[in-house]
């Protein structure tokens, strides 16, 4: 499997899907997408680089390690939440503005914390579970 | 009245303090509170003899109409000064008793909380109130039972104490929560002015058995009396002051304070005095399997209580004898009863032993001690010049007035031994060599005795001094103005004749028992107490079966309940509810979709029959791309999309898993009560969504997310609008499972990594 | 239609069940993932079918009708993922129950791991040697 | 003040957000900390709040309800979330006094408060789907809390409590999918006004539906087998704080939903309540009759006792009601000092197997106080707070005519006494049989088991503020218009 192609194909599907994901993110308050599909897709994504690279590598190309990911993810959505207080409107209340012409809005920010939480879940179940299975034959008694 | 009895929990409970700081003079130190509540007590005597009453409530619960209210007339009066007033001497004795004993700081402290429980017992006029009381007595007398607690048996007994006492409590509450529904009141004092409307009352009977249980457990009476003998297990300071003079009576206190209320009934008085008549038979025949001091006065106890019972029976058939019978013999007892008791461990503790059999020629050694014993056993034989003679004599005027003559004989065969037992006491002080080394003890162990028999005497030389409390306790027992005089020497009457006929049939009692207890002594005799432990020991059987057959360990097992209960409930909710209406179809199924479905059910069957985890697997993904599809072709992109992703990705997780686990076992077959089950389930979810189809849905909820998802949301698919925006809270609920699911795979995975490194 | 997915949902939710009973955790987490299929049929039926179109906006800010039920895939959207972080944990407790325990068949891991006799108020009890 | 109402959860979530993204482990315990003494103040001022202005609600996101999610908060929820608060608070000084290193790694104070988000959710939430992913939250945070360490026997009962737990899930799952799908509704105000018009079979049997959903979770008969197998195998501390809490969780839900959506045919609903409390109460303390080992007797205590709690509602008279939520809010204090006090004998004597204990009324007096105090309460005995409790219901049961319950009710306080004396008598009176071994224990256990202790002393001695508020609780849940009209009233 470790084949050059593999190799190269991985990197530029890996920035594709990627892309994909952010684009599945973003696209999601008006068409079908959001951020948990999102997410999925980025799993999928940094799964297939870890496939074809190894973990060390694939954990290389991440800014936090998967769970703190989560805390930031959750974080977010939290304080997208929290925005309507001092607006003296109740918890969760969508708060919309215009940035360079684009309507952005408290629940689209949530929708990014979605992404991350998700993402980074995900990710630490399957990166945890990788490490198990590469290292199992050899090392178990 | 309500300061009195606060500052005796609160007394109590320093009690402790006051040990560290006193040492071995707490004794007497903590003495000056119960000394101090019985001249409080004490000073209220001229107002109760008056004929008055004194009444003191504060708010406690409103919400439940519970008051901390407290009541005195001349019945809680003769109570409080008893348990106040031997209290002292209890508590002064203790400090001689157990001298040095490390528990003692504690012991002092949980008496002296019993006292004050048992005051707020008597004194109470709020039926709560008096629950509250009644369970603390139970609680610590439970404490104190068990004092010397490394012994086993002195544990079994305080739990049998324990069991019984609380059990009886319990029937009590719902006795008296009844009483309080009939009477219309929570305040006994208003109860008792109410006897006729709840004599009247269709629960009457229920509120009677219940009060009954409660008492006659409480006092010891047939059937529950077994648990007093075995509660002597407890410090002698214990036994002399629950066992005798107190704790005991409470039941005795409850009956008689209900008296007017519940009595005057064919069945009150008729049970009153059969169970009364018994336990004082029975206490007064098991008297003689005992050579153990302890164990005697014990059983003599029992006797006694039994005659106050059956004295509160005879109450209303009698003109006043019965309440005054009541009033005097319960004083001369509780005096007796309380110096034979301090005496009996005055013994123990000197001579080192309490079998009758080994002691002899104490009053050279012990004067003091045996002058206390010669006149409270006179009082316990029924002998003038003491107050117990005086007792006894009305008992039988009230007996003679109400009773056939059976019984009136029987229970001069239960007084008879009260004269064997008076013998049998004394006799080892005045025969036989004097044993060596042993001497008169402190002052704190003989003034108790010597005090209480003394009052015993002084009382009985002029019963003046208590005729007017005597009358005040009766008229409240009555529940009319009653009042007797009371004399030491009433003339020849038939009860004097039973007297005598008592004296004689005790002291020929006394030739033959030696003879008698070596025959009763050999075998463990059948009664009441047998059932108690056969009932405990089926208890203890049945639950270990139930657990087996219950808790069994079988995750199985358990399944199969949540889903047969849950079957069985539902099953017989839609039975109950009768057929509904065949729901109407508002489309047809495409030929893809039923394809769909078809392929879906044959997935799920062969699930089943695959033998391979792996291939199972595989095909319950299958089935969920099938569930993908059909959410596609029903116009559920996101669902489609989400669902495919989700079936991809646990598909991945369990295989990663299943190639790790060498060992994965087989994969068993199932049972038919599974198969039972599982269709019996599915059925009814059929059935449920039948129901639920056929319900006509209001869509107001789509309605508005389909208005308001652009204007004001700005999405355009209202479905991620729902999601992030509507029904966001949900999200973040969902993103926080998410958030833990990865923590706790992480949680499981990192201790794996840990051990597997060398 | 209907009456064709109260069935199907029946059926699943038989499999899902039989499979729960089981004692091999493997197949008891199949028969969950089967089970959750179920409820979610389920969900989204009771929302009502028959739609033609998804359930989106047009630019011009009508929907195009009949359209599917929204509010039930919203439902279904969060059932779904919470089922999915439910069965991930699931996988790996129990994989990490087979490394400590040897066996996947929950018949085989025990309650209890040593025994305790129960005290009596009657008869004393003391510990039995081994 | 809406978002008073949020607070209960707010403050647990950041707690735990902030656990997570914080790395430092001192920081994390003193935020446990804080957190939970936030999470308290807050719970007194939305109590205080709901006492003096009726119930709150608030509508989540400003979508009008029932369009939107909402949060109400009755006296029934303030009190839950007061409760829950007492208990946080507690659990935290224990787990700083213990200051357990390798669970603190694993995010024990992230996974516990994010266990009191779930559950002050659960309390307050007035939407039926929402209660349903509040219990996932809780759950899953339960699952995690309840392995960590990775014992055997945390696995083993882990994978029980898990199996079960999936189940309940997917049982309210299917009950809200039904009961949506029947009328349109998912807030329960909403639902409360469309419910009585459904077919009866359809009704009842939803209705039982709930309670086997909620059942599971309260751990009633026949659905309480997971809780003793799972409860005794983690850390005490976390028994502890289950105990408390995620019991109460399925008791709540259960009196919300037979108060305000089924109450239509009371004589068959509230008559099943009735059996399945009395045979929890009975089962449940025979069982624990059966057990030698501590903790996994006072889970069949704890699960005795849910019994209590229906049997008020089965009742369905303010009395009862009354009855019912004392319980459950002092039963939430008295198990959680009993579990962990269980855990300080563990420590003490190095064993909870109850016939090598022994000796701790000689080395350990005030033990002994703090033990009897909880034991006694739990055994419904004057003048601790169960006594309050249990009273209450008799004279309920008594009053509505329902003999049968009643006499059950003191029977099991009955058993219950004699089971806690047994447990005394072993553990504190009798001399063990051979030397133990304890654990050298950290000073200041010994401080939130006195704090619980005395609470249920005190709640004892002066039940009238807890009581008077429960009542409340109980007419306003005999009362549901006030609840719908609070919750549909609410323009935005």
């Amino acid at each position: 499997m470790n084949t050059l192609i593999l190799k190269t194909t991985s990197r530029f599907l890996f920035t594709l899907l990627l892309l994909l994901s952010v684009f599945l993110l973003l696209r999601g308050h008006n068409e079908p997408g959001g951020g948990f599909i999102g997410a999925l897709v980025a799993v999928g994504a940094y799964a297939l680089f870890a496939l074809a690279h190894g973990l060390t590598a694939a954990r290389k190309l991440l800014p936090l390690p998967p769970l703190r990911l989560v805390g930031w993810g959750l974080l977010v959505a939290l304080l997208s939440a929290l925005v309507a207080f001092f607006l003296n409107k109740p918890l969760m209340t969508g708060v919309w503005f215009s940035l360079l012409g684009v309507k952005v809005g408290t629940p689209v920010i949530f929708d990014i914390g979605v992404y991350l939480t998700v993402f980074g879940a995900l990710l630490s179940a399957i990166f945890g579970l990788e490490e198990t299975a590469d290292r199992t034959p050899e090392e178990a008694p | 009245m309500i300061l009195a009895v606060t500052s005796a929990f609160l007394g109590a409970l320093l009690a402790p303090l006051v040990y560290r700081w006193l040492g071995q003079l707490a004794g007497w130190g903590l003495a000056l509170l119960p000394l101090g509540l019985t001249v409080y007590f004490a000073s209220l005597l001229p107002t109760v003899v008056a004929g008055e009453t004194v009444r003191h409530s504060a708010a406690w619960v409103p919400t439940l109409s519970v008051n901390f209210s407290f009541y005195l007339d001349g019945l809680s009066l003769l109570f409080a000064l008893l348990i106040t007033g031997i209290g002292t001497f209890i508590v002064i004795y203790t400090g001689g008793y157990l001298k040095g004993h490390p528990d003692l700081g504690r012991f002092y402290m949980t008496i002296l909380l019993f006292m004050a429980s048992m005051l707020g017992l008597v004194l109470a006029d709020n039926i709560v109130t008096l629950f509250v009381m009644w369970e603390l007595t139970s609680l610590t007398s439970y404490l104190l039972i068990g004092f010397n607690h490394t012994e086993f048996r002195s544990r079994r007994a305080a739990t049998q104490a324990l069991f019984v006492t609380a059990g009886g409590g319990l029937a009590l509450l719902a006795g008296l929560v009844l009483l309080a529904g009939m009477g219309g009141s929570w305040e006994i004092s208003e109860l008792l002015a109410k006897g006729e409307v709840l004599r009247a009352h269709p629960w009457y009977l229920g509120a009677l058995v219940l009060v009954l249980v409660g008492a006659f457990t409480k006092s010891a009476q047939f059937p529950f009396h077994f648990w007093l003998p075995n509660a002597m297990e407890a410090p002698t300071p214990v036994s002399a002051y629950l066992h005798s003079a107190t704790m005991v009576k409470a039941g005795v206190y409850l009956l008689a304070r209900l008296q007017p209320a519940l009595g005057g009934t064919e069945v009150w008085s008729s049970t009153l005095m059969a169970f009364g008549l018994a336990t004082l038979l029975t206490g007064a025949t098991l008297t003689f399997r005992h050579t153990d001091l302890k164990r005697l006065l014990a059983y003599s106890t029992v006797a006694a209580l039994g005659a106050l019972v059956f004295a509160i029976g005879l109450v209303p058939l009698t003109s006043y004898y019965g309440a005054v019978g009541f009033a005097t013999f319960l004083l001369a007892h509780s005096l007796y009863k309380g110096g034979l008791f301090m005496a009996a461990g005055a013994v123990d503790h000197e001579a080192g032993t309490r079998d009758i059999n080994q002691l002899s020629g104490l009053f050279r050694v012990m004067p003091i001690t045996g002058v206390a014993v010669g006149l409270s056993a006179l009082s316990l034989a029924g002998l003038p010049p003491v107050l117990g003679f005086i007792g006894k004599e009305v008992l039988y005027l009230a007996a003679l007035q109400a009773a056939p003559a059976w019984i009136i004989g029987l229970a001069v065969l239960g007084f008879a031994v009260g004269a064997t037992l008076a013998l049998i006491l004394t006799v080892p002080f005045f025969r036989g060599q004097p044993p060596t080394g042993v001497h008169e003890g402190p002052p704190s162990l003989w003034l108790g005795p010597v005090v209480l028999a003394g009052l015993g005497l002084l009382v009985g030389l002029f019963p003046g001094l208590y005729n007017p409390l005597a009358d005040a306790v009766a008229s409240a027992v009555k529940g009319a103005p009653t009042s007797y005089h009371l004399k030491l020497w009433p003339g020849f009457n038939p009860a004097l004749l039973l007297s005598l006929l008592t004296v004689a049939v005790g002291v020929g009692l006394y030739f033959v028992y030696p003879r008698l207890q070596a025959w009763m002594a050999q075998d463990p005799l059948p009664g009441p107490e047998n059932a108690y432990v056969a009932l405990l020991r089926g208890l203890l059987r049945l639950a270990a079966r139930l657990e087996q057959t219950l808790q069994s360990g079988s995750l199985r097992a358990y399944l199969v309940w949540v889903f047969a209960g849950l079957s069985g409930l539902v099953g017989l909710a839609l039975w109950r509810g009768g057929p509904f209406r065949w729901p109407g179809e508002t489309s047809a199924l495409s030929p893809a979709q039923l394809v769909l479905v078809a392929l879906m059910l044959l997935g799920g069957l062969l699930v089943l029959r695959l033998r391979s985890h792996l291939a199972m697997v595989v095909v319950a993904g299958i089935v969920g791309a099938g569930v993908a599809l059909l959410f596609l072709l029903q116009n559920a992109p996101d669902l489609s999309i989400t669902q495919f992703l989700v079936e991809t990705l646990t598909a991945i997780l369990i295989a990663l898993v299943l190639l790790q686990i060498r060992n994965i076992g087989e994969v068993p077959r199932g049972r038919w009560l599974d198969k039972l089950v599982a269709l019996l389930f599915g059925g009814l979810v059929t059935v449920l969504m039948l129901g639920m189809l056929s319900e006509p849905i209001e869509l107001h909820l789509t309605q508005f997310f389909a208005e308001k998802s652009l204007p004001e949301g700005f999405g355009r698919n209202i479905v991620n609008v729902i999601l992030v925006d509507f029904r966001g809270l949900d999200t973040f609920g969902e993103i926080t499972v998410v958030g833990l699911a990865g923590l706790g795979v992480y949680a499981l995975l990192k201790r794996l990594r840990r051990e597997e490194k060398p | 239609m209907e009456t064709w997915m109260a069935l199907l949902v029946g059926g699943l939710s038989a499999v899902g069940v039989y499979l729960m009973l089981r004692p091999h955790l493997i197949q008891f987490l199949i028969g969950f993932l089967v089970l959750g299929n179920a409820a979610n049929l389920l969900i989204f039926t009771s929302g009502r079918l028959g739609s033609a179109f998804p359930p989106l906006v047009q630019p011009d800010g009508t929907v195009l009708a009949p359209y599917a039920n929204p509010l039930p895939q919203a439902l279904i959207l969060t059932a779904i993922v919470i089922g999915f972080a439910l069965a991930a944990f699931g996988i790996v407790l129990f994989f990490r129950a087979e490394q400590v325990l040897k066996t996947l068949n929950a018949e085989a891991m025990p309650e209890r791991l040593e025994a305790a006799p129960a005290p009596s108020p009657v008869d004393e009890v003391r510990e039995e040697r081994a | 003040m809406s978002w008073l109402i949020v607070l209960p959860l707010l403050i647990p979530l950041t707690t735990g957000i902030l656990c997570l993204v914080l790395g430092s482990r001192s920081a994390q315990r003193v935020l446990g900390l804080v957190g939970a003494l936030g999470l308290l103040a807050a719970a007194l001022a939305l109590l205080s709040q709901v006492n003096q202005r009726g119930i709150q609600a608030v509508q989540v996101g400003n979508w009008p309800a029932p369009f939107g999610i909402t949060f109400a908060a009755d006296h029934l929820s303030a009190l839950m979330v007061l409760v829950s608060g007492v208990v946080a608070v507690v659990v935290a000084l224990y787990a700083l006094a213990e200051g357990d290193t390798p669970r603190e790694q694993q995010g024990y104070y992230a996974l516990s408060h994010l266990l009191l988000f779930g559950v002050n959710g659960a309390f307050l939430t007035g939407d039926l789907f929402n209660l349903y992913v509040w219990f996932e939250v809780l759950l899953l945070s339960s699952f995690v809390l309840m392995i960590l360490g990775g014992s055997k026997a945390q696995l083993a009962g882990g994978v029980k409590y898990f199996a079960v737990s999936l189940l309940s899930s997917i049982l309210f799952l299917v009950a809200v999918g039904l009961l949506y799908g029947a009328t349109g509704a998912l807030n329960m105000a909403d639902l409360a006004t469309r419910v009585g018009s459904l077919a009866p079979g359809l009704r009842d049997g939803l209705a039982m539906l709930f309670l086997g959903a909620f059942g599971l979770k309260a751990a009633v008969f026949p659905f309480f087998f997971w809780l003793p197998a799972s409860y005794p195998a983690p850390p005490v501390i976390i028994s502890a704080l289950f105990a408390g809490l995620l019991t109460k969780v399925g008791v709540y839900a259960l009196l919300r939903v037979f108060t305000l959506l089924f109450t239509q045919d009371t004589a068959f609903t509230h008559t099943v309540i009735l059996w399945v409390a009395g045979l929890t109460l009975l089962l449940g303390v025979l069982l624990a009759l059966a057990q030698g080992e501590l903790r996994r007797l006072l889970s069949f205590q704890l699960v005795s006792h849910i019994g209590y709690m229906l049997m008020g509602l089965g009742i369905l008279t303010p009395l009862g009601l009354t009855g019912s939520v004392f319980y459950a809010l002092n039963h939430m204090i008295v198990i959680a000092a009993l579990f962990l006090l269980a855990g300080l004998l563990e420590r003490l004597q190095g064993t909870t197997v109850l016939v090598r204990m022994g000796g701790l009324y000689q080395s350990h007096p005030w033990l002994a106080v703090l033990f009897l105090l909880p034991a006694f309460s739990l055994a419904g005995l004057p003048p601790f707070s169960g006594f309050w409790a249990k009273f209450t219901l008799v004279a309920a049961g008594l009053q509505a005519g329902q003999y049968a319950i009643v006499a059950v009710a003191l029977l099991v306080g009955l058993l219950t006494l004699l089971s806690m004396g047994l447990v005394f008598a072993e553990a504190f009176w009798k001399n063990p049989p051979r030397p133990l071994a304890g654990t050298p224990t950290p000073p200041g256990l010994g401080v939130p088991v006195a704090l619980l202790a005395l609470l249920a002393l005190g709640l004892g001695l002066w039940a009238e503020p807890l009581l008077a508020l429960s009542q409340r609780a109980a007419q306003e849940l005999l009362e549901p218009s006030r609840y719908i009209e609070a919750v549909l009233g609410v323009s935005r």
